[in-house]
């Protein structure tokens, strides 16, 4: 444990529970946006540059911006209801403890969480981008036809429909 | 506790606390906000796995992590959009007032 | 083709900004408290009260008829009539204003004043530094502030000055005729009879 | 001496280090092993701090003096040797005036709304080079990293939007963020073909290919037919993503008044201000990097002048362009803008990365110019014309009372 991963760990943790927790809609998604950001210092912490730099410019830039567009879209922006959790608060609550209970467990117990650092490699955005052409190519390409087809779906979806 | 072991929990609770959210707010758009925050903590899964693996020159897990990131914008711009039609339509983004199937 | 509209704009944009650098007529503003732009001469301001001879206040042609009072839009002409009559330039024996005040923080320089008044007696003076630390009582004008000599007149509108010095010309010839011909019709009455008795 | 002058903020930087070394030395004292490399990055970021500030102060005067020529007038002429230190007037004004927080504001939003504003206009000179070896982050990554930071600007418009509970402000947050989005795609795009054709994101290594000089051109991008394409989309797209005219809808003050930042005042409007001019430098700066050949002299001939001052040379020329524009156009619809950008810059955008890739595949030879410049020109046509040219509306006619 070193002092930049816990900062970077606090910062998440923080940001994480204040987005689930903060009354307003709009506090939430400001709150993820910093947990987004976060994380993303989490990757550059990892060197892992690209995909840090990644995370920043998806998640803070467009998908944090779509959330608050949601929101404001749907009225969220107002003064909330009386009661923000679900009448089943408590069962969710209980699962949501007896997942995280058997992830920590797993992880105290794996052989892999006592593994050490492999030693520091410098990965360029020229080898990414290579993977990315040769052995990544049809993954690439299926995720570039997947993103199109969202793209189209969300549009159409989200079009006024017509009154006739 | 090495780092690593650092780094999972670290996922692990990010993923719960994601996952609380999804299952104890009303609002739609905190379930959508939950499940990306549950997204982004198999991402640093990815990335810590990769890291601390044993051959991080194969540069599996940042593959796995970009296609990650473009499949959760692809799944946040149409989870936006079906929240939007349904608040069209139910005039509510509360998920206990959304029970029925029939318009 | 798309984009010729803006090379265009842009030459002449960039042809006003070089130009305002050799000659001062791509320069239409001036340096306002060291230099003005010449006044036109129909510009017009706010009224003032002209006077003719020597003294401001004796030789106003106001005559206090009030007209202007009354057809002030914003009502901002406060007239008191004299009890008293004096002579006037013509001549005739007149009432004169014991108060005339204008609000010139009311005025709104429509010149209907100047349109209605019979005499001659108020025109639109061009002085537009008006301004003053005391929001009401300076903008207050009584008629020792609004009393301007008929030279200051024919200087700051001489086209206009000469019309009205001319239309003066004809009423105070008029008045002169008039009174002439009363004179005469005077003498006549009162003393024609003696040449008849004396022949 | 002309490398000396040419590396003399880089030696000073060294010389700084080397004395403060020296001087821990003598005094016997061990600092800890992160505290040189932290020195060494508050040595570089220092100028930054400076520089940009003192330019932004130069540029206000200059844009309004500009303006005012533009405009057939003088423009500020009053506060110091011809109207110069009228930034300083503008400066105490700001600093001294009241700062109003509106009550049904959200406190503290409000107010970390202009920080990361100007935290990410500063923040992306990071990886700006402003001359031979002078880059304070020679990242791998640099232009994502450029365009990341930059996205992350937008939340903040739109913080500041929200947080007023001013209907101005939110239209105008909205406006501002739809724009920005849309224009981003172009933007990004415009700069990919530069990276398809240098092979990486590191802004140092685009500027490297440019250096060479072939014939009487020097090798800037902007001498292709998809570069002077892509620096063309490039700037629009700038110059929307600033909101600046005649893109500038978000804060137009004819109809929402001054948009996302209508609720601020004294201070932190300077800090909008601020962010403002300091984004447009830094995207003057990534386009003068991307296809104006970065710090490189446009001939061998030139070389003995400093890398740096080549840089803001060519930064105030485009300084001077941005203002040139703002003084001549319009402002635009908001459906004129979204179609432009939606039903022009992107597919011409996208044609461009084609021509882009003909280039890089023709190889050597008129034959390049011929192929990637009839694309580039071919679609220019096709797509202005529907849009832009149908729609002759003829010359204006007046109709006056009877």
């Amino acid at each position: 444990m070193n002092l930049p991963f816990a900062i970077i760990a606090a910062v998440i943790v923080a940001a994480a529970t204040a987005a689930m927790t903060l009354r307003n809609l709009v506090h939430s998604s400001l709150a993820v946006a910093v947990a987004f950001g976060g994380l993303a210092l989490a990757y550059l912490y990892l060197d892992a540059q690209f995909v840090g730099l990644t995370q920043i410019l998806v998640y803070v830039g467009a998908v944090a911006i779509l959330i608050v567009f949601a929101v404001l879209l749907t009225r969220g922006g107002e003064p909330p209801e009386k009661c923000i959790f679900s009448a089943t608060w408590f069962w969710g609550l209980l699962i949501t403890v007896a997942v995280f209970a058997t992830l920590a467990w797993c992880v105290m117990h794996s052989f892999a969480s006592r593994r050490d650092p492999s030693d520091k490699v410098e990965v360029t955005v020229k080898q990414i981008g290579d993977a990315l052409m040769t052995k990544f190519v049809l993954p690439l390409e299926v995720i570039g036809l997947l993103l199109t087809a969202a793209l189209i779906g969300a549009v159409i979806i989200a079009m006024r429909e017509e009154k006739k | 506790m090495t780092p690593l072991a650092g780094y999972l929990l670290l996922s692990a609770f990010l993923f719960a606390i994601g996952l609380a959210g999804a299952l104890t707010r009303r609002n739609a758009i905190i379930v959508l906000i939950g499940i990306e925050l549950m997204l982004n903590a198999a991402n640093l899964n990815f990335i810590a796995f990769w890291r601390y693996g044993p051959n991080p020159e194969e540069l599996t897990g940042i593959m796995f992590v970009i296609f990650s990131i473009a499949v959760a914008a692809a799944e946040a711009a149409v989870g936006l959009a079906l929240i939007i039609a349904i608040y069209r339509h139910y005039k509510t983004t509360n998920m206990d007032e959304i029970n029925s199937l029939k318009g | 083709m798309l984009g010729t509209g803006i090379i265009k704009g842009m030459a002449e944009t960039a042809r006003n900004f070089l130009g305002s650098y050799v000659s001062r007529e791509h320069l239409t503003t001036v340096q306002y408290p060291e230099e003005r732009s010449p006044q036109i001469e129909n510009a017009r301001q706010f009224p003032f009260l002209v006077f003719d001879g020597d003294d401001p206040i004796k030789g106003l042609r106001c005559v206090a008829c009030q007209i202007c009072e009354k057809e002030c839009p914003p009502k901002c002409i406060y007239i008191v009539k004299s009890k008293d009559k004096r002579v006037d330039y013509k001549g005739q024996s007149q009432f004169y204003p014991a108060r005339f005040d204008i609000d010139l923080s009311v005025c709104m320089s429509c010149q209907i004043c100047v349109e209605v008044c019979p005499f001659e007696s108020i025109k639109m003076d061009t002085a537009y530094e008006l301004s003053t630390t005391d929001r009401f009582g300076g903008l207050m004008a009584d008629k020792h502030q609004l009393a301007k000599s008929n030279e200051h007149y024919r200087h700051i509108h001489p086209t206009d000055a000469a019309l009205s010095d001319a239309a003066l010309a004809v009423e105070v010839a008029k008045a002169k005729a008039v009174a002439e011909a009363k004179a005469k019709a005077a003498i006549t009455t009162t003393v024609s009879p003696q040449p008849v008795a004396a022949t | 001496m002309t490398d000396s002058l040419d590396q003399i903020f880089v030696t000073l930087k060294h010389w700084l280090l080397s004395g403060l070394d020296d001087l821990l030395k003598w005094l016997e004292v061990a600092p800890p092993g992160w505290s040189m490399p932290l020195v060494s990055i508050v040595l570089s970021l220092a100028p930054i701090l400076m520089v940009f500030p003192a330019l932004f102060a130069i540029t206000t005067v200059l844009e309004r003096k500009g303006l005012g020529r533009i405009q057939n007038r003088y423009g500020p002429n009053r506060v110091g040797p011809f109207g110069f230190l009228q930034f300083a007037a503008d400066g105490i004004k700001a600093l001294i005036k009241e700062d109003l927080v509106p009550r049904a504001a959200d406190k503290v939003v409000h107010f970390i709304a202009p920080v990361i504003l100007v935290i990410t206009a500063f923040t992306v000179y990071a990886v700006l080079p402003f001359g031979r070896n002078m880059v304070a982050a020679d990242l791998d990554a640099g232009l994502l990293f450029f365009f990341a930071v930059g996205a992350a600007s937008e939340l903040a418009v739109f913080m500041a939007g929200w947080s007023s509970r001013n209907k101005y402000a939110l239209l105008g947050a909205m406006r501002a963020i739809a724009q920005m989005v849309s224009y981003e795609i172009p933007l990004i795009l415009s700069s990919v073909a530069v990276v398809m054709i240098t092979g990486t994101l590191s802004l140092t290594k685009i500027v490297e290919a440019q250096s060479t000089h072939a014939g009487l051109l020097p090798d800037w991008f902007v001498f292709t037919p998809w570069g002077f394409m892509g620096f063309t989309l490039f700037m629009i797209a700038a110059n929307a993503e600033l909101n600046r005219s005649p893109f500038d809808l978000p804060e137009g003050e004819s109809e929402i008044i001054a948009g996302y930042f209508i609720e601020y005042s004294g201070f932190k409007f300077a800090l909008f201000f601020l962010s403002e001019y300091l984004s447009m430098f830094a995207l003057s700066g990534l386009g003068i990097t991307l296809f104006l050949g970065g710090w490189n002299a446009p001939f061998a001939a030139l070389d003995f002048i400093p890398s740096w001052a080549w840089f803001f040379a060519k930064l105030l020329a485009l300084i001077f362009l941005f203002i040139w524009t703002r003084g001549t156009l319009p402002r635009l619809r908001q459906d004129q803008l979204m179609n432009l950008a939606w039903k022009f810059m992107i597919p011409m955008v996208l044609v461009n990365l084609v021509a882009a890739a003909l280039w890089h595949f023709t190889g050597p030879g008129w034959m390049r110019w011929l192929t990637s410049g009839a694309l580039v020109v071919g679609a220019y046509m096709l797509l202005g014309k529907p849009q832009f040219e149908s729609k002759d509306i003829g010359k204006r006619t007046y109709r006056f009372a009877d």
